[in-house]
Parts: C-alpha cells; structure tokens; sequence
C-alpha cells in the first residue's frame, strides 16, 4: 500500500481518483457498482443557479476512441439540488464535489454561494469550458479576462477548495491557467472536452442535435497530457488531470505530467467500476515500481 | 434490482437468419432476476470502431437453465462482433437496467404484443411472464419477410400469434397495422417495440381506442444508468433519461404526435 | 462515374483526393502501390528554404485512434528540392504541390517565390501550423496578425493558387481563415495536427524526443470535421479539409461540412492505397445517393 | 524489387514457446522475391488498441511451397493479436520493404550470424541464403533460457551453431559476447540481430577486430516506406529512413559510440 493521499489547496482526498463531473451522475447510480469509500471523491453534475432542459436528442455519437456529447448542463437547479440531492449524497463516505455552471457571472456566483452553505461539499469545481451550451461558460473559459472575472466573482463568496476547469479549446491555455491563478482559483483541472462534430451522412444532418458537441474519451487523452503538461509548469496550485482516462497507466501518464489528482470521464461509461479499478491500479503500480508515495512520481516529466 | 457486472459465458450462438443472431449466456452463480422489457449493456470487446457498450433487450430468461437469451440483428460492427462470439467466450453484461412493461394488472386481462424486426426481443419474456402470470398474451408480429419472423416456436408457446409480412411471404401481407386483428379488438392494453414509425403508428391506434399503450424506445446510450443523459426522451415531465425512466414508456407519457 | 472535378481558386483537380503532406513522401515512395492518375494530386513534404536534419527520434508514438509525430520538417531545402526531386515528379500525371514552411516570414516568402518559378507545381499549401518545431510557423498560425503577415509576404511573391494550411490549436480558427483571406490566400486547408504528448510511464520520459507532438488519425476527425464546418460559414474562399480521413464515408463528412477537396494523411500509413481506395469509394457513395455531382453534396450541412 | 500489398493465407500458426510464435503465410500467387534482412509491414485487424502496421522481419521464405514465415514476438496487442491467428485467417502484409543484409562477397567467406531474442529471426533466412550461394555461415544465437532458442533444428541445416543462455540451461552461459567462439575469430564479416546493447557489443567487438559489420535496426515505424520520416536514423550522412536505408546498416555508417 503506497502512500495514495493528496492535498488539493486543503482538499484532503483519501486517493487521488475522482469521478469527471456528467459522467457519474450523483454518484448514486453506480452504489450497486462501486464502493464510494475506495474513490478520492465525486464530482457530481454541472449545476447551475436554475432549472437547465438541456439539448434536444440526440445528445450523443460514438467516435473513433472517442465520443462527443451534448448534454448542455440538464439539471435541476441548485436550489433542487440542495433540497433534494444532497440530503442524499452528503453522508457517503468520500468527498462530494459540486460542478458549477452558470451563463452569468452573478448565476456563477449565487450558484458557488449556495453550495458554500452545504457543510459536506468542501469544494466546488467551477466549470468555465463547457462548450456545449451557447451561456455554457465557454465563453468566459477561453479569455483570460473573462475567465479571471468569473474566478474573482466567485472567489468572494466562496470560501472553500475553489478549482476550476478548463478547456482546451484556446490557443494557450497556460495562459488561462494563470489568469484564473491569479485571480484566486485554489486549483484547475483540465481539460474539459474538445469542441468537435460528426455528421449523418445518409441522413445529411448532424448526428447532435446542436451540430457540435464535446469530444471525450482515449481519442483526446495525448492532447489532455500535453494540456496539463503545459500548465503544470505554468502554474503555482496544484493541477487536477483528465482526459480520456481508462486504466491506471492512463492515470500514471498524468501523474508524471504534474497532475496531483485526475479525474474518470468517459471510462464510466464503458466499465462502470472503472475509477475503482484505476485507483486499486495506482496503487499497485507504485507498489510494483517501489515507489512509497505517489509524491514520488508526480511531475517528474521536466 | 441490484445492478451487476458480470462476465457470462456463451452457452451458444446461433444464426436464425443472415441478420439476426441467437446468443444464450449464462454463468455459475444465478442470474439476477430480470423483468421482461429491462435491457443489458454488452461490452464488445476486439472491435477497433466501438467503443460504447450496446443496450440489447432481455429477450428470454430460462431459468431452469440459468441462461439469459439476448437477440442481435448485425447492423453495425459492435453487432457483427457479437455474431462472432463462440460457445465458451465470455461477454461481459451489466444487467438488469431500466424498467419493463408493467405488471400483469388484472386477472385475464388480454395483452396485445406488438412487434416489428428485432423489436420482437423484449415480447417473448413479455408474454411468457404474461401467460405465466395469468394474463393472455396475442401476438402480432411483423417483418419484412418470412426469414425475418424468428423464434416462432418460442412465441407460440405462450400466446396465439398473428403475423405480418411486408413481401405476403408469410401472414399477412403489409405492416402490423394492416393485420384485421386490430379491426375487432379486444384488448385490455397493447406493448410494442419496434422501428419508431411502426411505434408511432400502433400508438396511434391505442390512442384512437383508448387503450392503454406502453412503448420501448431505443434511444441511444452511452452509460445505461442515468448517469450521462445523453439518451434522453422529452416527455411531458420534460426530458428523461430512457436508460433508468424507461425503456417503456407508456404513451400517454410521451410528447410523440399521435 | 460521378462528376468529381472540382476547381481550387483556379486549381483544377480531377477528382477532391489529395495526399496530405508528410504523409506521402513525394509520391514517388508509393509508385509501386497506386497510380497518381487516379488522385487529384500529391502534396509533397514541408519544404523549407534551408535543409533542416528534423527533430531526434524518438518521432512517433501510437495513440488511440491516432498517431503523435514530431518529425520536424526535416527536408534537403527548396534547393535540392527543385534540382533533384522536381524532376523526378513534375510529369506525374497529378498536380503536384507543396507544402511551403519556414521559421521567419523572409524565408516562408523566399522559398515560395523559388517554386512559383517551376512549371509544373501549379499551386502551394503554406503550413502556418506546425507544431512540432519551435520555429514551425506555429507562432504564426496561432494569431491573426501572424498568419495575415506571412500570407501577405508570400502573396507578394507567388502568384499561383495560394492554399494556407491552419492549425486547429487555437481558439477560433474562423478569426484565422478570414484573416489569411484577407491577406490574400486563395483557399485554406485544415487541419493540420492537434498538440499533444504521450509519456512512456516505465522510462518516465516523453514518448517524444521533443515532447509533445502533432495528433493526427481518426481520433482528431470529429474536431477536423467541426473546424471544416466553421470556416466554411466563416469565409468565401473554398477550403480543404483533412483530418482522420480513413474511408469515402470519412472524406463525405467533410464535403457535407463544407469542404471542396480534401487530404488523406495518416491513413496512408495503415493502407497506402488510401487515397485511391477513397477517391474511388467517393464516387461510388454519390452513384449510390444518385448524386451526378460532388457538388451536390458540398456544404449541405447549415 | 516492386512493394505489394497481399491479403496473405495463415498456413499454420504455432507457439513455439509462450512468447514466440511461427506464422506461416502463402498466397495463390507466387510472392514476390525477399532478400534477407528486409521486413513486411502487417495490417493487424481486430485490435482495438493497436493502430499502425507493425513491422516484422522476414524470416524464412520457403519457396518451394510459396511460404513466407514470420517470428514473432508476443509484446503487446498488436503481436497479441497475431498470436490468435488461425490457419485460414487472413493477414493483410506489406512487402517486402527495406534493404537487406549484403549480398555473398567472396565465395567460402565466413559469416558470423548474431542472434539475440527474437533477434534470431532474419538470420534464418540469411544463413539459407549465404550456405545457397557458396558462403558459410556461422551462428551465435543468445537468449534468456534455453526456450527461448526456438527454431535450432532449422538454424543447424545451414551452419554451425553456437549457442548462448544467460541461465546456463543450454549453450554457453552469458550473453553472446561471452562465447568462446568470439575468442578466436577466423570470420570475414560479421551480421547482428538483436536488442539494443546486444548489437553494441557485438558491433564493438567487430570494431575492435576490424570485421565488416552488418545490424538491423528496429526503430519504431509508421508507414515502412520512407513517407513518414519516423523512424530516423541518425548516420553519418545525417538522419535516415531505417525502413527505407535500413532495416541494416553498416556500423561505419552509425554514430553509435563504439
Ligand atoms: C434499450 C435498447 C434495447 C435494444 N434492444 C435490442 C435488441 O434486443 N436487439 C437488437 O438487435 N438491438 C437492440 N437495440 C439496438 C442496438 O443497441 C443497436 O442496434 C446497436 O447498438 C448497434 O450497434 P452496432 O455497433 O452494431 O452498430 P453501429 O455501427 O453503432 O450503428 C449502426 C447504425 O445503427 C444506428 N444506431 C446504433 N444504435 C442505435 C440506437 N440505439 N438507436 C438508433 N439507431 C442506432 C447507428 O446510427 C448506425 O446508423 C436496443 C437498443 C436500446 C437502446
Ligand atoms: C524492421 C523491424 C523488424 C522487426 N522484426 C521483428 C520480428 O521479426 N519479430 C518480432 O517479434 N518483432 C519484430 N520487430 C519488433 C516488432 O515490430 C514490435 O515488437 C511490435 O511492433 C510490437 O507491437 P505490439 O503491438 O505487440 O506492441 P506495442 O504494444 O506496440 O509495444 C509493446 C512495447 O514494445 C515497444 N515497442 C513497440 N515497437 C517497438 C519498436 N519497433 N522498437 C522498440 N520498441 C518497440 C513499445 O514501446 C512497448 O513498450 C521488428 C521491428 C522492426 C522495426
Ligand atoms: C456525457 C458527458 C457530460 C458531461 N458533463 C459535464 C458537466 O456537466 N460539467 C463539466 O465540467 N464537464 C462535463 N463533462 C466533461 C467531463 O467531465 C470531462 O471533462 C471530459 O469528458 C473529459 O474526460 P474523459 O475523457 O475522461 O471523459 C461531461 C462529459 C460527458 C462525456
Ligand atoms: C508523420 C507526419 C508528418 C507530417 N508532416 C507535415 C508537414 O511537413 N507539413 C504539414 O503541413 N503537415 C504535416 N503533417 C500533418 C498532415 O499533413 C495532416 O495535416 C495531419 O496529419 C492530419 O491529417 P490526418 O489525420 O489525415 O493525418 C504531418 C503529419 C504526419 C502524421
Ligand atoms: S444512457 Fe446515460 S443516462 Fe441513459
Ligand atoms: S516508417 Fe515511415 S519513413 Fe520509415
């Protein structure tokens, strides 16, 4: 048993596997799967300051390694969530992240500001990158002002582990990772999907019903690994991986990059037990490799 | 109904025609206990162009057996890969998901169970369950051609079954909705599952009959498990996923223009 | 036999295929496999105005669905270029073209001016998007003013069809395509690959001699296929696409996004008939959806 | 010698121990000539995980039945998934790509074979090629254990053969450059096959000795035709096309510190 425990900003995680916000629900609908005491925590769905619809199906199409999906943040709103969901959530025995959306940055703000509130949510990962919603917060992810205004928005009402995802839809995106440094983040984690977009051809029509969506899964991993690379030499707080991780490998490749933790998207999906599985392998190839501590590994890529 | 992984074994795979394939699974330890209309989703493994598990239809438990029969029509390469496996291969399931049709509600009641192409899959454990219950399940089948009508012996055996041909090379000739079984109804409720315009057509019909109608959609999925939302259906409580609301739906519970 | 002509700012090919470069060497490496005559043309190697030795190797590493290299545009030079490998392809029976790359803008201009002297290249592919030298054009590709500045110099200078080839690694790459039509291309290409790294966990080193590299394979199609589908409705010049183009299926996609040609470039690697194996497949799709023409297909995306 | 790409007939697959398998290939038509040291690139179908071709040495032709066979080394997927090849199966080959070792140079020159691992596999080829052609071929084959020194009875029909374990369980214990044999060389030219530090002694050896030196070299390869400028080289003539210049080089032509 190696040493598997990491800090994120005061963020004690017990390992360093989280599950990727919209991939694991709230967590509940894989009780029957998994044990949420083996998980570092859960990140539960984008939540946003009210009701969210979502797109029209479909929503989804498979891609080589790879899906994109366009979700666009359905939700009940966090006062739903507060009420109703994390009564539910708050006593399992891992640490339960909320994942905040909003197309404002008030919404970003009164959103992270409730959630403040909830006594077992020690931090929130605030979600600037989606980019499949037209107020998904894209718009803000991909300036470093408009990125650094909503960080600093929320940064004042919210007084916990304050991480924030971000896309790598942008030209530089160590650049957006120091802005939101700067402007008060206590994390990143990255990277949110890839904008892209796949066609019907029989049907000449987008397979989504918005025309692009977000790419996610293997397919994008190396361009994950090179996103946190970049950041992680970029940026003073610590650096939360994702992208197309599957197996403990995947996992070690970000440690080695400079993530402290990571994050199981679409792996969810295709096993179910798959964060579980990742983090058992983590330790075991710190095991196999002597490496007492994950300490050992993480960022030794220079 | 607890969900589970499992990794179940081939007991056989058999070709009922070019397109469709028979595949019974079973493992070591019993098999959770399913309701007709829930699904699995089948990992497929070696095939370099899937890379999400494939919802199929509970088609039939035996549990004498302790097998699970799922009915494939080939039509993409996850498909085709399972029409590869061998007697002996292992395939991993998660299993039981969603909900099924509903209960038998009143003693006699008669069910009418429609289905087109491979929807045909959920009906058997339907009308098994149906007849065992104390229901009486009437079938009314259609598909393209002859080839396509499979299983029969199996659906015979658990309720009188009509049938359609689109080529008249057996049944009737046309779609369900042509079969006069439908011109004197008698039924207490309809369940179909099938392509979407042959559902819409049938649920038409219920509708215009006032008789209650349960639908099985097939919207594509990613998890399975309500986790993604991707596989949404609007209804009028809004969007729901139709992996964990669903897959049947009854139609009064859809915004389907009808 | 559909009509499969189509008309590059004045570049005539006689069917939408072209190899994409870096892909296909000079052609001349693929003779014993497939007939030139039956592609629209080749585009040869970044040339560059000196010789360059590229990047140490490692240069490749496996992904899912794809590929990492960082060759590093490892050519003779433009001299060597037009004395001994233009006369050894310039009566191929395709259009021959090539990729013009360079690391300041005098360069980039110098090196065109030397191929619009030859005859028989009736047309250049500027890359402005190499990722995998750190004086690849990247820098330029990457802004709007950069990728304005080169293409107005080689503007200048050429006076041929003028195709800039854009990178995919920046946050609006519409911004870019109007900017480089502005400037005066006639036709862009994209994409060129995505950055990404890969880490080799045993050795805990880069997969890379240089680190990261360009993704490129079936794995970046969806985010090709969004980017094709932006400029199309950002500019009025006509645009290539390229990126994971495996089969005809692939390459429609790309038509119905809003394409006018396309390139096949990794695909080469797994079969070298790949262009050809497309060229014909995309005329038998349109025979099968009674399309007389490509056109007909071109852009029916909105 | 014209590059074909073959949909080539599995005659027969067989593990010669748990990490090597002997694929042998043939084709309706004749195949096309080899030299020995060239390699083929092998389309590997049915791998989610496996992407590029995968090249794989030539490593015996047997003419007289139009087989071509291959060595392999079970790694990862890719040679995982050629490991489950069954006769009759099809495998897509590229071939024949690169140059070889050189061609006989002196009728009787004696040649001295250096095998590693896997390594040993075009050296079959080339032994029957310098025995056929009026030379003589002397083997020095190493591997971990006796096991994995696979395909002797083949190796002694065209020369004498020395062997090495670093277990000691057959041959001479140590690596290769620990055989007498290398104690008292009466060779002419000297040709090596093998993992990385292996060939560097051996290549050092034939330097200090000042015997002609043939390896081949197995850098990682995208396409095997000189397109993709991956599997550089660095000579001294600057980076070269291993699949192109290669897959065998002279040392002189290396800039490996020997
Ligand atoms: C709840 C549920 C139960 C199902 N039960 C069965 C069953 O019992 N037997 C059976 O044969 N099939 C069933 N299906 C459909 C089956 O899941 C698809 O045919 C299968 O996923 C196709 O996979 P593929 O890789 O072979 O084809 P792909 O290559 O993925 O697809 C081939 C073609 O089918 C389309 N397609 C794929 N999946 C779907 C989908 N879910 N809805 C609409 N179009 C789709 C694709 O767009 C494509 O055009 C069910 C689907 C659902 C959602
Ligand atoms: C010219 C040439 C001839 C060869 N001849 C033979 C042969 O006759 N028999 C044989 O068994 N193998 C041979 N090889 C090696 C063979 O190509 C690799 O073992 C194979 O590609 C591994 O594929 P995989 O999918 O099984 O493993 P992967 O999963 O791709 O790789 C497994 C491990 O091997 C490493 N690896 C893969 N390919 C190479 C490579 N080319 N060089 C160094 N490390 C690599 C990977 O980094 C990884 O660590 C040859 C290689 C070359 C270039
Ligand atoms: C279906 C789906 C829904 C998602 N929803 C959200 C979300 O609500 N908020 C968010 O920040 N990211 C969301 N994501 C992005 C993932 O959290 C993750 O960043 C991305 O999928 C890349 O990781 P992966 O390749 O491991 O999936 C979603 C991804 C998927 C596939
Ligand atoms: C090995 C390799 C070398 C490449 N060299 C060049 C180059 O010299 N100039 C260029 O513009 N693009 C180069 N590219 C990019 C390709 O032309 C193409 O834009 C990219 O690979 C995406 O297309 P694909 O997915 O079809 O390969 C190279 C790509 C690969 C894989
Ligand atoms: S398939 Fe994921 S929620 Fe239904
Ligand atoms: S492998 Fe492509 S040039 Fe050698």
């Amino acid at each position: 048993m190696a040493n598997l425990s990491v800090n994120i900003a005061g963020l004690q995680l017990r390992n360093p596997v989280l599950t990727a916000s919209g991939t694991f629900g709230y967590g509940l609908e894989f009780a029957d799967l998994i044990n949420p005491a083996e998980l570092g925590g859960i990140i539960v769905k984008g939540t946003t300051l009210h009701p969210r619809e979502g797109n029209d199906y479909p929503r989804m199409a498979e891609t080589p390694s790879g899906m994109l999906n366009c979700v666009g943040l359905q939700n009940k709103g966090v006062e739903y969530f507060c009420q109703h969901i994390y009564p539910e959530i708050k006593d399992l025995d891992t640490r339960v992240l909320v994942n905040v959306s909003g197309s404002t940055i008030e919404d970003y703000a009164e959103c992270a500001a409730r959630i403040n509130a909830l006594d077992n949510i020690p931090a929130i990962e605030l979600n600037i990158s989606c980019p499949n919603v037209r107020q998904g917060g894209m718009a803000f992810g991909v300036t470093t002002d408009g990125a650094a205004s909503v960080v600093s928005a929320v940064r004042k009402v919210y007084d916990k582990t304050l991480i924030v995802k971000l896309s790598p839809n942008v030209t530089s995106i160590a650049d957006i990772a120091l802005a939101v440094q700067d402007a008060g983040a206590d994390a990143v984690s990255l990277i949110n999907t890839l904008m892209g977009m796949a066609i019907d051809i029989e049907h000449r029509r987008p397979r989504l019903s918005i025309r692009t969506g977000g790419l996610s899964g293997p397919a994008i991993r190396p361009v994950a690994v090179r996103c946190v690379w970049q950041v992680a030499h970029a940026v003073q707080i610590p650096v939360i991986g994702l992208g197309g991780i599957m197996t403990a490998e995947d996992a070690i490749e970000f440690f080695m990059a400079g993530a402290t933790a990571i994050e199981v998207g679409t792996a969810n999906f295709i096993d179910p037990t798959a964060s579980v599985r990742i983090a058992h392998g983590i330790d075991e190839w710190l095991d196999n490799h002597h490496c007492p501590s994950l300490h050992d590994i993480i960022g030794c890529i220079d | 109904m607890t969900k589970q992984l499992r990794d179940l074994t081939v007991v056989s795979n058999t070709a009922l025609n070019e397109r469709l394939i028979l595949l019974r699974l079973t493992d070591h330890t019993p098999l959770p206990r399913c309701t007709a209309g829930q699904f699995v989703q089948v990992r497929i493994d070696g095939s370099p162009s899937t890379f999400l598990r494939r919802p199929i239809s509970i088609h039939f438990v035996d549990e004498t057996n302790n097998e699970l029969w799922l009915l494939v029509q080939l039509v993409g390469d996850g498909t085709r890969r399972l029409g590869q496996l061998k007697t002996g291969d292992r395939l991993n399931v998660l299993l039981p998901l969603g909900n099924g049709f509903s209960p038998v509600q009143n003693p006699g009641e008669r069910v009418l169970l429609v289905g087109g192409g491979v929807g045909i899959a959920p009906l058997l454990e339907y009308g098994k369950y149906l007849k065992e219950n104390g229901a009486t399940p009437i079938f009314l089948l259609g598909a393209r051609t002859r080839d396509d009508l499979v299983q029969m012996e199996w659906f015979k055996q658990f309720g009188q079954l009509h049938l359609t041909t689109e080529d008249g090379t057996t049944g009737v000739q046309g779609f369900v909705t042509n079969h006069p079984v439908l011109s004197e109804p008698e039924f207490d409720r309809i369940a179909v599952c099938g392509p979407k315009p042959m559902m819409l057509a049938v649920a038409r019909f219920a509708h215009q009959h006032n008789f209650p109608c349960e639908v099985s959609l097939e919207n594509m999925m990613a998890c399975g498990l309500g986790a993604c939302l991707c596989c949404v259906e609007k209804t009028v409580r809004g969007n729901v996923c139709v992996c964990t609301e669903g897959p049947v739906f009854n139609i009064n519970q859809l915004t389907w223009q009808i």
